[in-house]
């Protein structure tokens, strides 16, 4: 952490050890909720990629093309992966309410309605339903019995992923509360670029639309499109937001006004030493 | 950093970028994503390429070759309400803002014509692989031109006030508006043309 | 001063029309009593086409003709990054089938 | 009328609710003793077709009265905005989890009135319901988790003096989701502890929510009573 701002109260950074510091700071840091939030929120994607991509494999998406006893040997080869996997999903998606938490509080920190904030909240935690758990617990469902008919056990299949690739409104209006947000914002919080990507992520969500509606080619849920395309828009996105809330938690000054520039609060803080 | 690369030809006029810079990033990320979609389209048209010039034939060049003119026209209109706006002119600019607007209306008119003649050949998104294409560019592009009038809405917005009348936002939402432009001349060679 | 540019604008808008009618002809010159042909030639043009009227329209009336050399060198490098992919895809996919 | 008067009404629907679901919790036929994963279609289907009536009625109850503990979690959000954080971010952690338990549950509920619905379909659909409803009853614990580990955050880092709530109630909290954790795995064996009708992913985790629920009651019933003869004392 590196701005150690000490305020009045905090007393003075002891230095030590990196497990004295970390302890200090966890008892003193002004902006420990902030910072608790933001390492939170890296934590669940770092945890969120690894599950997805690599334990449970269900990212990059397989086929909806596939017959039916190709995906019931799907299922079958990712048994043990699926099950655990999605085990620790719902062990640790509850970690999404302190990213949206942060995200709300950005909003917050604006010089706009508390309007933007309360929905944003409201609006991405009721995303995580559709979009992540109920495709968990229909991928579980799926995974759980190998003997069970093979029509249904696809049924799970298209539930599944279209579940996920198919919730799109929450994010849609989600992306556009925030950039509207952003624009009218006038205390500076994040850089306007972010409000224009923020449309390009909105627009990402039209575009999986087709994935209801394809099963083969370039817009079905796996195809180049509705898939690769938005996954790349999707990353750099959730990079930028990554890195654009550490910045504005150590330019955080808790006042109402705009927050400072990093390199313009150098100076005075320089001073008062 | 630009200024003091420029201080040293005091006599030429002060380099500027138009607008925020920001949106000047949006348009070439967007514009990215367009390319995107552009190669897939390329890539997936060569494997099948009868089918293609098949579902293909059945587009009218002419409402796509009036509906570029027509958006070219918008973009030359935006083009001067800035350097009207940029002489003080508000009156004028407001007037070309209102002339973009009025294209951007004919533009989304005629695109709607056009699907509603295509459904009636039969030809839907889900007919053939073409029309997925056709449909999913044209509609994505009508997208940007509806999100267009908003952002020109904004523009008149701070033409209308003396107490507003931002110039870095004026030029911010006129690039907005180009980038619609621009983006149809590609999607246009795309369907159109390209054989 | 300020006539000057009225009149290029409209120039630009003429010159772009123009090439947009270009395509008209290119049309009708490959397509034979209605049915289409596939044409390496005819894409490679199309493309470059419109990638010739994007760039003017940035320079144009996107007025990046008076923009710092770093945003002129960013718009062309774009436009030189788009003809690669598109020509890239066009090509590779025809190698491939 | 006070304020606190409103969230006093509140506070008492709780027991109210409480009464309500567990004469709910032990009308479901399934879940005394919990239905085995491991029972064959027929079986499953011949549970919904011989107890209909109880699982319905059952089922009912909770559809109108399963989103009773959403007040009770918002006034938790509202103690944690009264202690001394500099920022609103732990309240708004515990309002982003407000809303999920109840909704999972709810799906849960719908796949069970959905089985007692045409007890008649066929047995793979039957059993298919029946999974879908017992997967999502028992892994709807990540809010849950959340929401105590969050709680407790807030009561270990609440600078006021004296504190909205005791440390005990932050251990207590800690406790209750190490104990509700190990359901999340309730689907990955049919046998053993961790099985959804195991010790623990059932036995454990629903005696958790139940106890959570009382002794949180009973905390902010505490709580909400001094601030009333605090704001008495300051009239």
């Amino acid at each position: 952490m590196s701005t150690a701002t000490t305020l009045p109260d905090a007393p003075e950074f002891p230095g030590g050890s990196r497990l004295q510091r970390f302890a200090w700071n966890v008892r003193h840091h002004p902006k420990r909720e902030l910072w608790f939030a933001w390492y939170v929120m890296v934590v669940f994607y770092n945890l969120y990629g690894v599950l997805f991509f690599l334990v449970t494999r269900v990212q990059p998406p397989p086929s909806p093309d596939w017959d039916t006893p190709l995906v019931v040997q799907w299922f079958d080869e990712h048994h043990l992966g699926l099950l655990t996997g999605f085990g620790v999903v719902f062990l640790i998606s509850g970690m999404c309410a302190p990213m949206n938490a942060l995200l709300a509080y950005s909003m917050w920190r604006m010089s706009v309605s508390r309007v933007f904030a309360y929905s944003y909240l409201i609006m991405y935690s009721l995303a995580a339903l559709p979009g992540m758990l109920v495709m968990a617990i229909a991928m579980t469902v799926g995974a759980l019995r190998a003997d069970r008919d093979p029509e249904l056990i696809v049924w799970m299949y298209d539930f599944a992923f279209l579940s996920f690739s198919g919730t799109m409104g929450v994010f849609l209006v989600g992306s556009v509360v925030w950039l509207v947000a952003i624009l009218l914002d006038k205390n500076n919080v994040f850089p306007k670029w972010f409000a224009y990507l923020g449309l390009c992520n909105a627009l990402t969500e039209v575009v999986v639309a087709p994935a209801w509606i394809f099963q083969r080619g370039a817009f079905a849920w796996n195809g180049a499109i509705a898939w690769w395309i938005n996954m790349v828009v999707f990353i750099l996105y959730t990079a930028a937001f990554i890195v654009l809330l550490r910045r504005m938690i150590e330019r955080e000054d808790f006042g109402t006004g705009p927050l400072p520039d990093p390199a313009a609060k150098a100076e005075p803080v320089k001073a008062a030493r | 950093m630009t200024n003091l690369a420029e201080s040293e030809h005091v006599t030429v006029p002060p380099r500027r970028v138009p607008g925020q810079p920001d949106m000047w990033l949006f348009v070439l990320f967007e514009a990215m994503l367009f390319t995107g979609y552009f190669s897939v389209y390329l890539a997936l048209r060569t494997q099948n390429e009868d089918l293609f010039l098949q579902s293909q034939a059945d587009l009218d060049l002419r409402v796509g070759v009036f509906n570029t003119i027509v958006l070219l026209s918008s973009s030359w209109a935006v083009a001067r309400c800035v350097r009207a706006a940029r002489a003080g002119q508000y009156r004028s600019a407001m007037t070309f803002a209102a002339a973009t607007v009025g294209f951007g209306v004919v533009f989304a008119i005629f695109k709607v014509g056009e699907w509603i003649h295509e459904i009636r050949l039969g030809n839907t998104f889900t007919s053939s692989e073409f029309f997925q294409h056709y449909y999913f560019l044209t509609s994505l592009h009508l997208i940007h031109v509806l999100i267009g009038f908003i952002v020109l809405g904004v523009l008149i917005y701070q033409l209308r006030s003396p107490l507003r009348r931002s110039q870095e936002l004026v030029e911010t939402c006129a690039t907005y508006w180009h980038t619609v432009d621009f983006l149809w001349v590609m999607i246009f060679a795309m369907l159109y043309i390209v054989r | 001063m300020r006539d000057k540019s009225t009149k290029r604008l409209l120039i630009v808008w003429a010159i772009l029309t123009a090439l947009t009618l270009v395509y008209v002809w290119l049309d009708h010159t490959t397509d034979a009593n209605g049915t289409l042909h596939a044409s390496s030639v005819v894409t490679v043009s199309a493309i470059a086409i419109a990638l010739i009227k994007v760039r003017i329209i940035f320079r144009e009336f996107m007025e990046v003709r008076g923009a710092p050399a770093w945003l002129c060198r960013l718009t062309d490098g774009w436009v030189v990054v788009v003809a690669a992919c598109l020509l890239g895809s066009y090509f590779i996919g025809s190698a491939v089938a | 009328m006070r304020r606190t008067d409103g969230e006093l009404i509140m506070l008492w629907a709780l027991p109210a609710m409480l009464i309500i679901w567990v004469s709910a919790f032990f009308l479901f036929p399934g879940f005394l003793h919990p239905m085995s994963p491991t029972l064959p279609a027929e079986e499953v289907a011949a549970f919904y077709r011989d107890e209909t009536a109880r699982i319905r009625y059952s089922m009912i109850l909770f559809n109108w009265f399963g989103v009773g503990l959403i007040p009770t979690v918002i006034l938790l959000a509202m103690q944690v905005r009264k202690m001394a954080h500099r920022t609103p971010i732990l309240s708004f952690c515990l309002i982003a989890c407000a809303g999920g338990p109840p909704t999972l549950f709810l799906i849960a509920n719908m796949f069970w009135l959905l089985g007692a619905f045409r007890p008649d379909r066929s047995p793979e659909l039957t059993q298919l319901l029946n999974d879908l409803a017992w997967v999502t009853f028992t892994v709807l614990v990540p809010y849950l988790i959340a929401q105590c580990l969050l709680l407790a955050l807030a009561i270990y880092w609440d600078r006021g003096d004296p504190p909205v709530f005791r440390p005990w109630v932050a251990h207590f909290n800690v406790l209750i989701a190490v104990a509700l954790a190990p359901a999340a795995f309730g689907a990955v064996t049919f046998t053993g502890p961790l099985a959804w009708d195991g010790l623990l992913s059932f036995w454990v985790k629903n005696s958790a929510i139940a106890l959570w629920i009382v002794v949180m009651g009973i905390v902010l019933a505490q709580r909400i009573r001094q601030q009333r003869a605090e704001v008495v004392a300051a009239a």
